[in-house]
């Protein structure tokens, strides 16, 4: 059974690779991309990286896709014809390829308990960190914990692409209100998408539930600071796409978002000096409280607020960027 | 207390330093004084890292608490206190530069942006040097390629912005391929952590899985390091990047990627797989030794100042892996020592064009005509920086080439000798072009008149200069330093 | 499991893969935009009804149950309107439906 | 004769994630080197990451196993690291993914093209009128 | 004062120097007074050195020590002595010939003339002293590049063509070929030190040895044996007083210099006689010789002739070291002071006639004799030295390189260095007798006395040296003997 959906799956995502190849038309590639993020997740969950799933659905399906929509905006969306040879890559294709091939012979077979992967510092997790740790979510505990450099790491990529996305990319300010006195009027009377500006107004509330549900609930089940960050974002994107750059500037002010894309990573960066201010190494959270578990709950908890506050704010602002770019007059039309 | 802490504070204070960078985004000049003051700091720390190593061994930092390989582990040892050392170093001379040269270069709204980056740069140069884990370096490798992709794209040119984009493709394929390598290692072993990988590598010699590992892993590192021919990207991102970035990447980024790569050639993987069964030396010699010949010829021909000097980075490239390729303690201290002296070198020359660069707008070959005596000090470092290229006596290129010669009659291979010093003689050939071009040539009628750079750009120009000239003059200090480092990692006791 | 609920589970799992089928068939076979909007507009609504209400038979009556019909609200909430966009984005960019007058 | 074909197709049992993974991946690599518009190099960029991304995965599956998450009926779980590993690599590849994309809007008002041939063309002619 | 405290003030001396011309430069007349003081000071600083050198003592100092066995030091022995003391001796005299030339033709960057002058003093210092390979290959080419701006000194395109070639060749053979020579001897000796008796006795021998000396032989390029001579010529785009000082004494004594050094010190006497065909090496310069005189005798323009006179005369140098005989060897250091003098003499004399009416080719020089007497006799005593006849010092440098070429029984050799005098005969007494004897044409309206008095003073200065050299040669005789063979 599991092997079936696997081919299927995988048959599926090969196609999508083959029609990606075939086809000119951007805008069908990037809808694609989207199709092939999904089935990916899929797959992720037939392997049991719900949490992977989850995040390749949001990132990958979700943000990366808006984003190269965004773009197709501005670049058109029909790739043109090159005149250049395709022999060279295909050759480093094949080579690269046929190097991974040769090299599968000799790797440990697919899903087999005993291969090494499984039995070296794996077991540690899979043992002990319900104890160590305290929290039922491996991916979780070794996510924030063991691996909390890591995760920092992470969160400081995104706040770097921030820094390049704002860099290159200028968000609009948006007129001010005292500006144009008859704007919020204006708005009003032509409301261009009722229908949806209602549905999105109502999704707000729950979709930001839900980050929030996904936010504090990644101990102990799939989720946790970057799903969540994702899903607060999308809630915003979604208010930009039905309500206009404008207003969703007007709502969350890019200044503000600037400040806590940076104040989630000192969330994060904080939490590790207090642990050192508190006797412990970098980021260990055993010493935040006297029992070193609600001590490591404490410490998981903290940073994942900080990462979801820096996804968050950090997908926003680059989205903002973006659609600064991609309708550059949206605010004159108003 | 701190003094324990101190290989996690080398990386977390330029990490968490950034964002109050950013916070700062109202006014540049704060955020760059604070760049400023991080750079110095970690130098600061980077020495007393070195000072300890040297004293106490090697230094292992476990963060989060968990003991390697479960949580993650940063290990200094001699090898890389003495890159942290270069790369904090170069900082320390580099931010202070960038003022008034980023004033000029970078767009108000950009700067403090620019800053930021800089500064996250650095932190991620300097955290994949000392990380300990094979993941957590490519986390680490993302922050500064990122960064360096933003402040490439800075430049005004709007070449700028293509050369980040074809970057961040190349960039980007070789960190794919290096997480490929990793996977398969992980796969094979269970582990991350770069000592216990070093400890069951051996174990799975013949297992050709481990050869494509290795493959990847070597590709990835060499795309980032701008191996021949992977180097493309590299003169575009270096010439159209604002002068103050230029000099900063040229003199460190590199220098990293090597690092890593004699990290995975010799800790990771070890002399005996990397040399005896995959022989990489049969890749490396051939290779370089081509590169240095290829590239050094293209620099000739280059009109414009900074993207010669990109070049004539992809042939000192070449150096440091005929280095490694020459497979001796002798020639891997050369390879050692070049990543100090041509950090020094080349961040000079760097730092001296940019200085141009603001006086005169831009740094062709034409427009410099005559400026010797119009800019005498910018142009004497230049001088200085050129002779290191060259590989003159008393200036820091000459001993790198001389241990490497020594290490190549060590293995009594004279062609390699000869290549050499064919390529010192082209070296000398386009440094020799700037040099008449500014000092024979008298300034163009039309050309305007300029004064000599401002004290804030010339003093951190003249450090490096007179770094060079010091450590020409008195290598002990950085060879003692290189010869150990090398001698451990020969001896494979060392990690 | 009870034989009548599964049955009934079953029925409505097999309505939602005919109504998805059918869904598809239309995307593929109409002959303009609009059309096939409405084919697909059907599978996203009626068919996903279906399949929950089928996999609430299945599961029983429990906190599943319960996510399973938020998720049904969610799809109904946005699956309209996502057609709704659509076809408006469409008519809003120009494009013509094919009427009986238009050949 | 009979256990070879045994052991042939069980070794292809034990492998074909990895071979189908292989084809993804260098799909995504030829989307990304073979093709001159940025855009679609980008796409091809991700495509590449996330076939590696299945390629963690599929190392840390084990036949039989869970989902990392501590439940009372479980016999064995999957290995949790590798998913850890992925989560932080697909942020940074949406990371990378933002910075390319809006390198391509500039680019795209710098030059009025997305073509790399095109850019390509510009560029040659600018170098020679320098 | 010590020896080593002096050795440091004879290197910083041209430095300080350059640093005062610099410092002076919008004041000539204080500008060129320094040059002349530091000049004499430094005189005054080798003579003391060569006193001690003289007692006997050797001094050695250690400047900087890159690695351990790699540094750059210093040691005082009789043959850099005696290179030394010639330049010494010549840079204040030139330095006074250089004021009346520079100011006499009016030439731009007077500045830049007289830095580029004490740099280039300062690697003629650096490259007598050497006490290595590697300090006599800096300092080598640090003569090398801070002549390049003296060459090039008119800046037009056909001085930069010149100074193109002139860099171009003296590089690339010093970095091609000296460079590896230098790489091997120290990869088989171990360390590059001037020891006497040579470094290389018993570490290399057969015919890679021949090819060492060969490399050495040619990647000296200052020494302009065959094929690798087309530099000097192209060099003499530049003024006279460069040519002078630098064409006669610096640039191209340190050439010959460093092959006789390489060969007593490094290589070693004896090392070399035992070498396949190393009684076959002379032919090189000794074909040199005679093709340069032949091609001397064709040319016209007088400044040229002289530097085809040089390329012959330094070969004679060369050709004494390879005839590894201990007489020659003698003769050929004692040449290099004898042809200094003679030499610099004859440059002074063509810089005197073209500062005084313009003129550079022989064939104007009819009659001359009777303008410019002070200079013409001058010209005639340089010639004769050139050509060896007594009661000039070439003449003492030629008997020795005779004596040597006969206690080896190379009766070829003789016959090139007696055939090559009648060459050397042939091509300057046309000048000579042009000068004195022939009349002056009519078209010649212009009237024109001597040269202003610092080029006279300073010709007559050296053509002095010259017999004085002859009369009185035991200062150069006693530094020759002290040579360790």
């Amino acid at each position: 059974m599991e092997l079936l959906v696997n081919i299927s799956l995988l048959f599926m995502l090969s196609l999508t690779v083959i029609a990606v190849v075939r086809l000119k038309s951007l805008f069908a590639i990037v809808m694609l991309f989207g199709i092939y993020s999904l089935l990916s997740a899929m797959i992720f969950i037939a392997l049991d990286a719900v949490d992977v799933a989850f995040t390749e659905a949001a990132v990958g399906a979700g943000i990366s896709t808006v984003l190269m929509l965004a773009t197709l905006v501005t670049t058109g969306r029909w790739e043109k014809k090159s005149s250049r040879s395709s022999f060279l890559p295909l050759l480093i294709v094949s080579i690269t390829g046929a190097a991974l091939v040769w090299g599968t012979l000799d790797m440990p077979e697919y899903g087999n308990p005993d291969n090494p992967a499984h039995h070296h510092v794996a077991d540690r997790y899979i043992e002990q960190s319900p104890e160590e740790i305290g929290i039922p979510n491996m991916v979780t505990s070794v996510l924030a914990s063991y691996r909390g450099f890591d995760t920092l790491g992470e969160v400081i990529v995104v706040f770097t692409a921030l820094i390049g996305v704002l860099s290159l990319l200028q968000v609009r300010t948006p007129p001010s209100v005292a500006e144009t006195p008859l704007r919020n009027e204006n708005r009003k009377l032509s409301r261009p998408y009722p229908v949806l500006q209602v549905v999105a107004l109502v999704m707000m509330p729950f979709i930001i539930l839900f980050a929030l549900y996904v936010q504090f609930h990644g101990d102990f089940g799939p989720g946790g600071g970057f799903q969540a960050g994702v899903i607060f974002a999308v809630a915003f994107i979604l208010y930009t796409l039905t309500y206009g750059l404008d207003d969703a500037l007007a709502l969350t002010p890019v200044s503000v978002l600037k400040a806590l894309a940076a104040g989630g990573v000192l969330i994060y960066g904080g939490t590790g000096v207090v642990s050192m201010l508190l006797g412990g190494n970098f980021l260990d959270y055993n010493v935040l409280s006297s029992n070193p578990v609600s001590g490591q709950h404490i410490g998981i908890i903290v940073i994942e607020l900080g990462v979801g506050i820096t996804v968050a704010s950090v997908l926003i602002c680059a989205f903002y960027a973006f659609m600064t770019r991609a309708l550059p007059d949206q605010g004159q039309k108003g | 207390m701190i003094a324990s802490h101190l290989p996690a504070l080398q990386v977390v204070v330029p990490l968490l330093g950034a964002p109050f960078c950013f916070l700062l985004w109202r006014s540049p000049r704060l955020s760059w004084l604070l760049a400023t003051l991080i750079s110095w700091l970690t130098f600061a720390i980077s020495i007393a890292l070195l000072v300890t190593v040297n004293n106490s061994g090697t230094i292992e930092y476990a963060f989060g608490g968990w003991q390697a390989p479960w949580g993650i582990e940063y290990v200094v040892d001699q090898l890389n206190a003495f890159v942290l050392l270069i790369v904090s170093g170069i900082a320390a001379v580099v931010f202070p530069y960038s003022w008034i040269s980023v004033q000029q270069e970078v767009e108000l709204r950009q700067q403090s942006l620019f800053f930021t980056s800089m500064v996250l740069c650095l932190a991620g140069l300097l955290g994949i040097t000392i990380a300990g884990d094979a993941f957590n370096l490519f986390v680490l490798l993302e922050i500064s390629s990122l960064s360096t992709y933003t402040m490439i794209s800075m430049g005004r040119d709007r070449r700028a912005l293509t050369a980040s984009f074809q970057y961040l493709i190349m960039g980007t394929i070789g960190a794919t391929f290096i997480i490929i390598g990793v996977g398969i290692l992980f796969m094979l072993t269970g582990s991350l952590n770069m000592q216990d990988l070093a400890q069951r590598i051996p174990e799975l010699d013949q297992s050709r899985a481990l050869h494509v590992a290795f493959g990847f892993l070597i590709t990835g590192i060499g795309l980032k390091l701008a191996m021949f021919p992977l180097h493309l990207w590299l003169p575009n991102a270096y010439a159209y990047a604002p002068s103050a970035a230029s000099a900063f990447i040229a003199s460190t980024a590199t220098k990293v990627a090597v690092y890593v790569m004699v990290r995975y050639l010799f800790s990771i993987f070890g002399v005996n797989f990397s040399f005896q069964t995959i022989h990489i030396q049969w890749l490396f010699v051939p290779v370089s030794l081509f590169a240095i010949l290829f590239t050094s010829i293209v620099a000739l021909f280059q009109r414009d100042i900074k993207r010669m000097l990109a070049y004539s980075s992809v042939a000192q490239i070449g150096y440091m892996l005929l280095g490694i390729g020459l497979f001796n303690v002798t020639g891997l201290t050369a390879t050692l020592l070049h990543l100090f002296n041509h950090a020094l070198m080349k961040g000079a020359l760097f730092l001296a064009m940019g200085a141009v660069c603001y006086r005169i707008g831009n740094t062709f070959i034409d427009s410099m005509q005559g400026l010797g005596k119009q800019m005498p000090w910018t142009m004497a470092a230049f001088v200085i920086g050129g002779l290191s290229i060259v590989g003159v006596p008393l200036t820091t290129g000459f001993i790198s080439k001389w241990v490497l010669i020594q290490a190549a009659v060590e293995r009594g291979w004279w062609p390699v000798i000869i290549v050499i010093v064919v390529a010192s003689l082209i070296a000398m050939m386009y440094i020799w072009r700037v040099i008449e071009a500014v000092y024979l040539q008298s300034r163009p009628e039309n050309a305007k008149n300029v004064s000599e750079a401002p004290l804030s750009l010339l003093i951190p120009v003249w450090i490096l200069a007179l770094a060079n000239l010091y450590f020409g003059a008195n290598a002990t200090l950085s060879s003692e330093l290189a010869g150990n480092a090398a001698a451990t990692l020969f001896s494979g006791t060392g990690f | 499991m009870d034989v009548v609920t599964d049955l009934i589970s079953w029925i409505f799992l097999g309505l939602g893969i005919f109504l998805g089928l059918t869904g598809a068939f239309g995307l593929l076979r109409f002959p303009d935009f609009y059309t096939r909007v409405h084919a697909a507009s059907i599978s996203d609504t009626l068919c996903t009804a279906c399949f929950i209400f089928g996999l609430a038979f299945q599961s029983g009556f429990n906190l599943v149950t319960a996510k399973l019909f938020i998720i049904l609200i969610l799809l109904w909430l946005t699956g309209p309107a996502a057609s709704h966009a659509l076809v408006r984005a469409a008519h809003t960019a120009g494009l013509k439906p094919i009427t009986e007058n238009s050949d | 004769m009979d256990s070879f074909f045994n052991e042939v197709i069980s070794g292809a049992l034990g492998r074909y994630n990895y071979w189908v993974v292989i084809f993804l991946m260098m799909s995504g690599f030829y989307v990304v080197i073979g093709s001159t518009n940025l855009v679609k190099k980008i796409v091809g960029l991700n495509i590449f990451q996330t076939s590696v991304f299945i390629l963690y995965i599929s190392i840390g599956k084990i036949n039989g196993g869970t989902a990392p998450i501590v439940w009372a009926n479980a016999e064995r779980y999957s290995n949790p690291l590798p998913h850890v590993l992925i989560l932080t690599a697909i942020v940074v590849g949406v990371a990378t993914t933002a910075l390319g994309l809006s390198l391509i809007m500039r680019i795209k008002h710098a030059y009025n093209t997305v073509e790399e041939d095109e850019i390509l063309a510009i560029s040659l002619e600018e170098d020679e009128d320098e | 004062m010590a020896p080593e405290i002096l050795l440091i003030w004879a290197l910083a001396l041209p430095l300080i120097g350059g640093g005062l011309t610099l410092c002076f430069s919008r004041i000539p007349n204080l500008r060129e007074g320094s040059t002349i003081v530091v000049a004499l000071a430094l005189l005054l600083v080798v003579s003391q050195l060569l006193s001690h050198t003289l007692n006997g003592e050797t001094t050695q100092l250690t400047l900087f020590e890159m690695l351990p066995g790699l540094s750059l030091s210093f040691k005082i022995e009789p043959l850099g002595m005696m290179f030394a003391g010639i330049a010494a001796l010549l840079w204040p005299i030139n330095s006074l010939y250089s004021i009346g030339y520079m100011r006499g033709n009016k030439e731009e960057n007077q500045t830049r003339f007289y830095l580029f002058f004490s740099i280039a003093i300062f690697g003629v210092m650096g490259v007598a002293f050497a006490g290595n390979l590697l300090t006599l290959f800096v300092f080598y080419e640090v003569l090398t590049l801070s002549t390049f701006p003296l060459v090039t000194h008119k800046g037009n395109e056909n001085a930069l063509a010149g100074g193109r070639v002139y860099l171009g060749i003296l590089l690339t053979t010093s970095i091609g070929l000296l460079l590896p020579a230098i790489i091997w001897i120290w990869s088989v000796a171990g360390t590059t030190d001037f020891t006497a008796g040579g470094i290389l006795y018993g570490k290399i021998s057969g015919i890679p040895l021949t090819v060492l000396t060969l490399l050495i032989i040619f990647g000296v390029g200052k020494a302009a044996v065959m094929p690798v001579h087309r530099w000097l010529p192209a060099a003499m785009v530049a003024p006279t007083p460069v040519s002078a000082l630098l064409h006669a004494v610096a640039v191209v004594k340190a050439g010959v210099f460093s092959v006789v050094k390489i060969v007593v010190y490094i290589i070693g006497v004896d090392t070399l006689t035992a070498a396949p065909w190393a009684d076959l090496l002379w032919i090189l310069p000794g074909f040199t010789i005679i093709v340069a005189s032949v091609v001397a005798l064709n040319q016209d323009n007088l400044k040229k002739r002289l530097a085809y006179s040089t390329i012959g005369q330094l070969s004679y140098v060369v050709l004494g070291t390879l005839l590894i005989a201990p007489f020659s060897i003698k003769g050929a250091a004692l040449h290099i002071v004898a042809h200094a003098f003679g030499k610099i003499t004859l440059f002074f004399a063509a810089g005197s006639i073209y500062t005084s009416c313009k003129k550079t080719e022989i064939s104007q020089l009819n009659g001359i004799g009777w303008r410019m007497p002070f200079t013409m006799s001058a010209f005639t005593i340089g010639a004769i030295s050139m050509i060896g006849l007594p009661p000039a010092a070439g003449f003492l440098s030629k008997w020795y390189l005779l004596l040597g070429a006969f206690e080896v029984d190379q009766i070829a050799a003789v016959c090139v260095i007696i055939i090559s005098t009648l060459l050397n005969t042939a091509y300057f007494m046309p000048v000579i007798h042009a000068a004195w004897f022939r009349k002056e044409s009519n078209e010649s309206v212009l009237t024109y006395g001597e040269a202003p008095w610092p080029i006279v003073g300073a010709l007559l200065l050296t053509a002095t040296l010259t017999i004085l050299l002859f009369l009185f040669p035991s200062i150069p005789f006693s530094l020759i003997s002290a040579i360790p063979l």
